[in-house]
Order: structure tokens, then C-alpha cells, then sequence
């Protein structure tokens, strides 16, 4: 399979993505920069990366998503496409509109960078089809803003289309306030995910503390991509 | 001719404001026990150059509020347009 | 008549005589400016060149020392490591926020003007008492400043320190380290030759913000400094990550001649450096200069400290790729001027020649001081403190306790979870144990790093303390399974003017000197800030020192938890009953006095490679230096952070305190499985080293003889929530 | 009588504006190149409960900027206060 991280002018995980995607998946990879709009249908997977686009000013996500490729991730993502936001990828996901919701300053103000647990809420989408149900992820959160909000018809919405796919273990591991400690949510179709802890810095036990867990999703994408959408999520 | 505008954005009523609560608990600690309902937004000013009317003016920065300068899906916004002297 | 025209800008007649020498004539407004940043204590270290050169500097990794923008060391495999400290005490603590950000922004481009990329940011702070309001919001401040420019920007900030003393209550300091990595071909030095290259200013536009930062910084702190407002600026991280992403792209393309940062003394110290460094000349027109603001003159474009700014000198016609690259990451790149071969650095505005004096006198040739040096009287009564006389705790649990709450030992979690610390994933080590380690992507070595100074001890003892910095830094870096490699110095002190101070500023150089000549770690280069005084008077002696070591392999580095039950746990090095100075008087006590532990250098040597060695052996579970708190903290900590317990018992004569809570320098806890045990003595015994065994990783409390006897569970809540706890009320 | 208090913060002239060169390097890539002099700021609204007199609100939301709401150092603020009905 065939991945496309983007980097918008102030990303700083994008050569994260790249190397757990090309180093540690062992699947080809491309970077892209936000000013190429193209058609990106050779690609599988489409990664936003962390950071702090343009420099978070103003709001997370709000100018980035109006950078020229982000209509061609548009495009995508309508297509089926698959297409993963962590952190200031998922706020972008929320500015485009591409997800439901938006993202406040966290609870206390301060940005936080630690281990959480992530529990799994919905194990069958092409990003947690290696999963269980249930299960819980230890991910790290860095982030200033990652308070989830959205009104109550769209929360029952996320509810009844089991479009919640990680949320916070529970309220003590909730690191920002966000609403129902929700931590990720796909759309609808389930092909466009957005998730404020980083995959990427837990897929080598090299590092932090030592776990893997963020691998699982990685090789979600992996499994659902090789097998076809038949055999998973 | 050109405008000054003033905007400002705030987090809608009914959402919860971290920022306005760390406020107000701030002031609490600082003895003024008195000051309630403290919310917090942004407040923008900008130039917007060589537009003939202040109709076109608004509508302009009404387009931009909605596109790119609030959120709003959590945000509601207002705004103030003058002409500039000179 | 009001002020003398030298007095404005910070100089002496003297030193406006010299001036008038250099050139022959009077300056005019401008020259003098520039004249009085260059020669400021901060730009020009005219108060501490003569004792820095006592530093040693030479050492077979080492490529570049001091008096570049920052220091190399060769790592192997054709890469190498830039590093380097710097501090932003004034500006932090005018505005806390902007003060710590915007140094974290200048020690990055000291760092990517080098030609590395920077992978980790360290911070060391120092502040006053806790408990009191101004304290606390300092505190917050620059934490957030430190967080919200390090993690914008997208560098992880894995290491530092925070002490607290009533020394800094008014003068906190703020030192910021960044480290970076590059291969050799990439290393780029600030240099300007070649006649008729063009000099380029790019990055952000020049405003007025923070003219005459340098001589902010180079005075003490009074009630009017809150009146130096102009002094303060706001950093932009995004900005700068721009300009991060071009200067190493352009670097790359092997276009320049030479880069250089723009920091203290902005566009007069940028090109007059890079001048000098070339013996070249360097003309530029201000009128060229992107500017912010309107109406500018020569002296406040030459003196703006405007941030996010670099002075490149690309080669001849590479000027279009230079802004194309720019271009690209939506920056301004403009011709500003060329390089010349007459020495001369001449500003032009409107075609006029505005000022115009020899590059070198600026960067160079500053006058240099003998300060006048006497030991200071407080010496004689807290060395012959007599501690004997204190009596013992009832009840060592609640001393331990009360030890493991100091904000000073307390987990430092509340700062470092503000920091991105996982970013660019490479953090092998988390903060929270001896130093961090990075691995180095796509090969096997790995890097440590740390920052360590006990200013107590300076203060009790400026030549002890000195080298006691060092020895501990390398502690915690052999603790990591790293080999110390070099050293970067953030001598932070008081006003050299005064006697004391001197002498304390000298016998910590010689510390220093003494044990980086022991431990094998030369000097790459650092930063020195005196003024750090406050009408109450000045701060401890406080030489911060940030030490980088080499992981030949990153899989032997080494944490300092416990790991699993049954494991033996040991001592290298011995207890000897020394109080003094210890965070045990501090706390329990009340008292900061003391004779200082006294540091063997060719011992502590032999401990690190001991400890050294059978880490590499890959025998080695945990390993924690054992320094502030004692030996009780030690244990606690490694107990704490594996959430294991442990039963030690220890044959001793000494008081009950001195035992668990004496500072002895040269010690190393480490725990190994029980078959292992043999091994580490021979090595030890080898090394002509003491090593006892101590007792074993078990169950969920820590006992230490019949005097401690905690719930880990207990102690962990106490020292993890003590800051938290002082702050959030 | 209770108050109802608008403040706003903005950076002092002289200083850096990031947010605002952000809005408005954004507005210009949305198309708006007609825009300059952007700021951004902080709008606060609260209430201020049982003061008698208009100055004292005033005199007492003042110090609430010094000490908390701005940042004297780099900061600018104005205020505005108004009775609330009922
Ligand atoms: N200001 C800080 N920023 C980042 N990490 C910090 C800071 N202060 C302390 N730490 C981390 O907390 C841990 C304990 O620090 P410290 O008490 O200084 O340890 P030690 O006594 O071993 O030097 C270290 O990993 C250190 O890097
Ligand atoms: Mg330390």
C-alpha cells in the first residue's frame, strides 16, 4: 500500500508519520507539501500530521485546512479514500468540516504531554480492525487544545453511527475535558479519522515507556487496505 | 476608501468556557468574590482597503467570519465597521 | 548636562576614549550604539574572558569550541552534535512567558546556525520560595513560555532541572539548552568572506522591540525594571519554525559562505561577528532591511532585537535560490548588503554613510578586566558550622517525607508534562530519570543529556560546588548507560564588580575546570550572566552545567527504576557522614549551611567507569545517582518510579540522618539480578571501588534498617503532587 | 446595581503580533488581499455584582487588568461598563 503524509508550514510530526508509515510499516511513503493540490487516488492512505500549523494562531486547523491540497484531501476522502488526522491533523479534519465537532483549549488551560489510556469503542474500522473491542491502548497526548465539543444531536449522531472510536479510559485519564472523553471519531462512512493522541510515538518499543500500542493502528490501515474492506472494519 | 473594522468571538452561551471559568476563579482568588459570568473570546482589528461602500464592507467581513475568522459551529461573532480618515 | 553621551549606551569614559582612539574621531549616535551592545558584559564578556580561558577545551571529539554560535562534537559515522546553554534571566523575569520563550527561540538558532537539526531543548530553572504568589506566577509563566514555544516549534524539551531558594526569589534564572544533530559536511560557521557576496537578512522583519536587550541584561535588576519595557519581546515559534526548515535546507544546497543567528545585539553583533571571523569588511544599506515599523533610523535598525532573524552570506549569484527557498516557506529573504575587504562594517541610510568603524574593534576587541577577587567573609561561619549539635528526628518516615515533598527532590511532572517531550520520536528516556536519551534514527548509538548545579553548594562552597556540578552531570549521564563526551557552561552569578562575587565566579571556574579535566568532558562553550542581583543582594553561584553523552548502544540505556522483585540492589561508593548543604538541613532543619560534600574527582572517576562497564556488560536493571536527598531519596525514587519496593539494610555507625539523608558525592545505586551480584564486585574491587550490597527489589514498601518503613504508594503521592499541589492551591 | 463589563486586551503597538500576521498571511491565501494591520487581542465580558457606583466598577476593573485580566507589560487594555437592567 501507499501512503501521503502532509506537511502544512508548521507540522512537526510529519516526519513521524513518515517514518513509522515507511521505516516501521515498511510501506512506501510519500511526503507532500500543502501548496501541491493534486489528485492523490494513487495513494491509500492520506496522514495529517501533529504540529502546529501555522502556528495554532488564531485557531488550531482554521488556516491550514484552507492550504490548496487540502481540497484535493477533500476530494479523497469523498472518494472513499482513507484518510488519518492526529492531533492538529484531526483539528484540521474538524475545520474542514470533514469531521463533526470542534476542538476547545483544554480544561486547565495547559498543554499536556503524557501516557494515557485509550479505551477501543469501535474495533471494526479500517483504523482499529487489529484491536478488540474494549481494549486498552497506552498513547500519548500532547496537546493544548484537544477538548472535544459538539451539541447533543451531533453527539447522538456519533452515538448511533458508532463513530466514536477512542475515547479516554475514563474521566481521571481524560486529559482535556473533552466531552464523553472522546479521544478520536471517524466520519459516518468511517474512511476519515481523526484522533488527538500520537499512533506514531508508540509503534517502537524503543521508545517512552516501552509499548507498542500505536502499531496496532498502523497495521489497522495495513490489514484493511491489503485484505480489502470484506475481511475487516 | 478604507475601513476599520473591529471583530469579535466568543464561544457560544450554552459552551462551556475554560478560559472565562479560569478567569473567574482567578479573580475569586484574588478576593473579588463579586464577578460572575466572565467569558473569554478574541477580539480582531483590521484595515480592509479601497472598498466604495460600508455595505460591501460587511458583507465582505461577514464572509470572512464565516469562512475563516470564527468557528461557527462553537463560535458567534459581531462586528464593528467605521470609515478611516484621510 | 544630563547623561554623558557613553553613559546612555552602558560605557565608561575609558571605554569612550578607547572608542575615540579606534576611530580617530568622536562616534556619532549610532556607532557609540553599536560600540556599547558589542562591548556590553553579554556581548563581550569583557568582566569573565580572562578566567574562562582557564576552561579546558580541548578533546579528541571535540570540533568546535568556543566562540562559535555554539560547540561540536564528533559522534562518529561522519555525524556530529551541536549543543549549547544559554539564559534569559532579565527578560524572564520582566515578563515570564516571552522571557523563557524567546530564549528557547535564541538557543535554537544557535544550534540550526551551526548546520545541525535541533533534536532536544533542556531547561534549568531557579526560583525562590514556593510558597509566595510572585514565585508561583514566575514559575507558570516561563514554564508556558517554555512549553509554548519549544512545543510549537516542534523540538521535545526531554530534560532540566527546577530548584528553589530564597536566593532567587527576585532573580530567577532561566537557562535553556538545545541540542542538534548534523552530519560533518553540513557544519556551517559564521563567517563572511569573499569580497563582493552579498550579506542577506532573512526571516522576520526588523521592528523596534527589545533595542539594547544586551545592556538590559548586562545591569541589575531594580524597581525600575519594569520601565525597561521596550526590552521585552514576544517570540514567534512558528516563525521561527520556517525559518528552521529554510536555513537547514539552504544549508544543504552548500550556497553559503557563512550564517549566523541574529540574537543579542541583533544586526550590529550578526555582522560584525561574521566579519571578524572572516577578516573581512561588510557594507550594508539599512534601507534595504524588511522592517516592521516605519520611520526606523540606523540606531534602532542596528540595535533592533527583533527575533527570528539570520544574516546569510550565500556565494556570489546564489542570491535567487536563497529566497526561493525562503519563498517557499512564505519568509523574506532581501540583499541587505555585500561583503567588503577593508575590515570596515559601514551602514548606509540613503545613500549617506551612517556609521562606519572597524568590524573587529566591535567583535574583538572589547576591553578586557582584571575584576578585583576576595573571599567572601560568610565563608569561615558556614564552613565551621557545627551540625553536630542537631538533634535527630523522631520519626524518619515523616522526615523522609518531608524530604521527598521539597519542591526540590519533588517530581518535577507538573513542568515536563507542559512540555512536549515524545516529539520526533526519538526520546528513549522519558524526563523523570537521571538524563535523557535519544536515540540517533537509523543507527545504533544513542545520545544522553542532562543539566545539573547544585547552588547551594556553589554558595557554600564555589570550588566544590563547581566541580561537583560536573561530576554529577556525568553521574546521571553514566546512569544512562552513555559515556560523558562534553560540556556546555551557564555560569550564572552576581555582579562581578563586587569582590565576592568575583572570587565565587573564579573558584567555580577552577571547580569546574578541575573536574572536566578528571572526567574527560571539555567545554564547547557556554554563556555567562552576571548582574543576577536584586536589592536583597545576589543569587547563589549557580554554574549550570549541560553535559551531552554518547550511547555507543542505544539498547544499553539505562533508567533508574526498579525492575523486578528479587533483584539485588547495590552501592557503589561509600556514605560518609557529610550534612552539610543538604536538602535534609534545608528541609528538616531549616538551614543552608554546612561544610559541602567533598568530591574525590579520581574516585568519582573510577565509580562511573565501574558503573559504566557493567552497564555495558548489559547486567545492569536500574541505576540512579545518588546526590540530593541522600541515599533514603535515591532508594525512594528508584522504588517510586517501578513501583516496586525494597528492604535495605545497612551496617553503619553513623547517625541514623546522616545515613539515609548524607549528600557523599561518588555514589551510584544499582540493581541487578541476583547471579549478577558476583560480576559487579569483581568489577568494582577491580576499580578499586567500594560496593555494598544494600539489600533487594521486594513488595510495596520501602524499609531501610528499622528506621523507614513506607507504603511506596504513600510516598509516591506525596512527592508526585508537592509542586502541583503548592501551585494549584 | 450589578455591571456588565467589556475589556479588551491588545498588544502594545510596538510589539510583535504573530496571531494577527497569521490572520492575515490567511485571509490574503483566501483571497482577501485588500486586508492589512491585523490584531488580534482578548475580549472579556463579565459581570460585576453590587458595586453602588459606576467609578468604583470602573476603578475596581482597572485593577483587575493590572493584576490579572492583561499584561501591563506588553498589553494595552480598554474597558467599558454599563449598567444591567433588572
Ligand atoms: N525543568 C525541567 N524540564 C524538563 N525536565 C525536568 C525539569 N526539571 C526536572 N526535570 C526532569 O525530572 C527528572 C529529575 O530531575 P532532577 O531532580 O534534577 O534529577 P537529578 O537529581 O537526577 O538530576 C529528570 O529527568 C529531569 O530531566
Ligand atoms: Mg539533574
Amino acid at each position: 500500500m501507499k501512503f501521503a503524509v502532509i506537511t502544512f508550514p508548521g507540522s512537526n510530526c510529519d516526519q513521524d508519520c513518515y517514518h513509522v508509515a515507511q521505516e516501521v510499516l515498511g510501506q512506501p511513503t510519500d511526503m507532500l507539501w500543502h501548496k501541491d493540490a493534486q489528485d492523490l487516488s494513487e495513494y491509500d492512505c492520506v496522514i495529517l500530521p501533529g504540529g502546529f500549523s501555522y502556528g495554532d494562531y488564531l485557531r488550531t486547523g482554521a488556516i491550514a485546512r484552507f492550504s490548496p491540497i487540502m481540497n484535493s484531501v477533500i476530494d479523497f476522502a469523498k472518494n472513499g479514500g482513507l484518510v488519518i488526522g492526529i492531533c492538529n491533523g484531526f483539528q484540521i479534519l474538524l475545520e474542514a468540516g470533514l469531521l463533526p465537532g470542534a476542538m476547545k483549549i483544554n480544561d486547565n488551560l495547559k498543554f499536556v504531554c503524557k501516557y494515557v489510556n485509550l479505551e477501543v469503542v469501535n474495533a471494526e474500522t479500517p483504523f482499529t480492525n487489529q484491536c478488540n473491542k474494549g481494549e486498552i491502548l497506552q498513547v500519548p497526548v500532547a496537546h493544548g487544545e484537544g477538548n472535544y465539543h459538539i451539541d447533543e444531536d451531533g453527539l447522538e449522531d456519533l452515538i448511533a453511527n458508532d463513530q466514536i472510536v477512542v475515547r479516554y479510559e475514563d474521566e481521571a485519564e481524560n486529559p482535556n475535558g473533552s466531552v464523553m472523553n472522546i479521544a478520536g471519531i471517524c466520519n459516518k462512512e468511517k474512511n476519515v479519522f481523526g484522533l488527538m493522541p500520537h499512533p506514531e510515538r508508540c509503534s517502537e518499543s524503543i521508545l517512552g515507556n516501552g509499548t507498542e500500542d500505536g502499531y496496532k493502528i498502523f497495521a489497522s490501515i495495513l490489514e484493511y487496505v491489503t485484505k480489502g474492506s470484506e475481511q475487516c472494519g | 476608501m478604507n475601513w476599520k473594522v473591529e471583530i469579535k468571538t466568543m464561544l457560544k452561551k450554552s459552551i462551556l468556557d475554560p478560559q472565562g471559568q479560569a478567569v473567574e476563579s482567578g479573580l475569586d482568588a484574588l478576593g473579588y468574590k463579586n464577578v460572575s459570568d466572565v467569558n473569554v473570546g478574541k477580539h480582531m482589528e483590521l484595515v480592509v482597503e479601497d472598498v466604495e461602500s460600508k455595505a460591501e464592507v460587511e458583507s465582505q467581513i461577514e464572509e470572512m467570519c464565516e469562512r475563516l475568522l470564527a468557528n461557527p459551529v462553537i463560535e458567534d461573532y459581531t462586528f464593528q465597521v467605521e470609515e478611516m480618515e484621510g | 548636562m544630563a547623561n554623558k553621551p557613553w553613559e546612555n549606551e552602558g560605557l565608561t569614559e575609558a571605554e569612550y576614549k578607547m572608542i575615540v582612539d579606534i576611530l580617530g574621531r568622536k562616534p556619532n549616535k549610532t556607532e557609540l550604539g553599536m560600540y556599547g551592545v558589542m562591548w556590553s558584559e553579554h556581548c563581550s564578556y569583557k568582566n569573565s574572558k580572562k578566567v574562562l580561558r582557564n576552561l579546558p577545551t580541548e578533546g579528541a571529539r571535540v570540533l568546535q569550541g568556543p566562540g562559535e554560535n555554539a560547540g561540536i562534537i564528533d559522534i562518529g559515522d561522519e555525524q556530529a552534535v551541536s549543543f549549547k546553554i544559554e539564559s534569559h534571566n532579565h527578560p524572564s523575569a520582566i515578563e515570564p512567558y516571552q522571557g523563557a520563550a524567546t530564549g528557547v527561540g535564541g538557543i535554537i538558532r544557535d544550534i540550526f546556525t551551526m548546520g545541525a537539526r535541533p533534536i532536544a531543548c533542556l531547561d534549568s530553572l531557579r526560583f525562590g520560595d514556593l510558597n509566595n504568589e510572585r514565585v508561583q506566577f514566575l514559575l507558570e509563566g516561563v514554564v508556558e513560555g517554555i512549553s509554548g514555544y519549544g512545543n510549537c516549534i516542534g523540538i521535545p524539551t526531554v530534560g532540566g532541572e527546577v530548584y528553589f531558594s530564597e536566593s532567587y526569589q527576585e532573580n530567577p534564572l532561566v537557562n535553556a539548552m538545545c541540542v542538534g544533530i548534523m552530519d560533518h559536511e553540513d557544519i556551517s560557521t559564521g563567517t563572511a568572506k569573499g569580497v563582493g557576496n552579498p550579506v542577506m537578512v532573512v526571516g522576520a522583519t526588523t521592528g523596534r522591540d527589545g533595542i539594547q536587550g544586551a545592556s538590559f541584561a548586562s545591569d541589575e535588576l531594580t524597581e525600575d525594571s519594569e520601565e525597561d519595557r521596550p526590552a521585552v519581546q514576544v517570540g514567534d515559534p512558528f516563525m521561527e519554525k520556517l525559518l528552521l526548515e529554510a536555513c537547514l535546507e539552504l544549508i544543504k544546497t552548500g550556497a553559503l559562505v557563512g550564517i549566523q543567528d541574529m540574537g543579542a545585539a541583533g544586526l550590529t553583533g550578526s555582522s560584525c561577528e561574521m566579519a571578524s571571523r572572516g577578516g573581512a569588511g561588510i557594507e550594508l544599506d539599512i534601507d534595504l532591511v524588511p522592517k516592521r515599523e516605519t520611520g526606523m533610523n540606523s540606531y534602532e535598525v542596528m540595535l533592533s532585537e527583533s527575533q527570528e532573524r539570520m544574516l546569510v552570506v550565500p556565494k556570489k549569484g546564489k542570491e535567487e535560490l536563497v529566497e526561493e527557498i525562503f519563498e517557499k516557506w512564505g519568509l523574506n529573504a532581501a540583499v541587505v548588503g555585500k561583503v567588503t575587504d577593508d575590515g570596515m562594517l559601514r551602514i548606509l541610510d540613503e545613500g549617506e554613510v551612517a556609521a562606519e568603524v572597524p568590524a573587529r574593534s566591535l567583535a574583538d576587541d572589547a576591553p578586557e578586566y582584571d575584576r578585583e577577587s576576595e573571599r567572601p567573609s560568610y565563608l569561615d561561619e558556614v564552613q565551621s558550622y557545627d551540625l553536630s549539635s542537631l538533634s535527630e528526628p523522631e520519626d524518619y518516615n515523616e522526615a523522609l517525607l518531608e524530604v521527598l515533598q521539597s519542591p526540590n527532590i519533588a517530581s518535577k511532572e507538573w513542568v515536563y508534562e507542559q512540555y512536549d517531550h515524545m516529539v520526533r520520536t526519538n526520546t528513549v528516556v522519558l524526563p523523570g530519570s537521571d538524563a535523557a536519551v535519544l536515540r540517533v534514527k537509523g543507527k545504533e548509538k544513542g545520545l544522553a543529556m542532562t543539566t545539573d548545579c547544585n547552588g547551594r553548594y556553589c554558595y557554600l562552597d564555589p570550588e566544590t560546588g563547581g566541580a561537583i556540578a560536573v561530576a554529577e552531570a556525568a553521574r546521571n549521564i553514566v546512569c544512562s548507560g552513555a559515556e560523558p563526551v562534553a560540556i556546555t557552561d551557564g555560569l550564572n552569578f552576581g555582579n562581578p564588580m563586587k569582590p565576592e562575587i568575583f572570587w565565587q565566579f573564579e573558584k567555580c571556574i577552577d571547580g569546574i575546570s578541575e573536574a572536566c579535566l578528571s572526567l574527560g568532558t571539555p567545554v564547547t562553550g557556554g554563556n555567562v550572566s552576571f548582574y543576577n542581583e536584586s536589592p536583597s543582594g545576589a543569587i547563589y553561584p549557580t554554574p549550570i552545567i549541560g553535559m551531552v553523552g554518547l550511547l555507543e548502544d542505544i539498547n544499553q540505556a539505562t533508567t533508574s527504576d526498579f525492575k523486578d522483585e528479587g533483584d539485588v540492589i547495590l552501592l557503589l561508593g561509600e556514605t560518609k557522614d557529610e550534612l552539610g548543604g543538604s536538602e535534609y538541613l534545608n528541609t528538616v532543619h531549616d538551614l543552608e549551611t554546612g561544610k559541602v560534600p567533598e568530591l574525590d574527582l579520581d574516585l568519582e572517576k573510577r565509580v562511573q567507569d565501574t558503573c559504566l562497564t557493567v552497564i555495558k556488560e548489559g547486567i545492569v536493571k536500574s541505576a540512579h545517582d545518588c546526590a540530593d536527598g541522600g541515599l533514603a531519596v535515591t532508594l525512594a525514587e528508584s522504588s517510586i518510579a517501578g513501583g516496586l519496593g525494597a528492604e535495605v539494610e545497612i551496617n553503619s555507625d553513623m547517625a541514623p540522618s546522616s545515613l539515609l539523608f548524607s549528600e557523599s558525592q561518588s555514589r551510584i545505586v544499582i540493581s541487578v539480578a541476583k547471579e549478577d551480584v558476583e560480576k559487579v564486585k569483581n568489577q568494582a574491587t577491580e576499580n578499586e571501588v567500594s560496593v555494598t550490597k544494600l539489600g533487594r527489589v521486594n513488595g510495596d514498601k520501602l524499609i531501610i534498617n528499622d528506621l523507614v518503613n513506607m507504603k511506596i504508594g504513600e510516598m509516591k503521592k506525596r512527592w508526585k503532587e508537592s509542586i502541583r499541589s503548592k501551585i494549584e492551591g
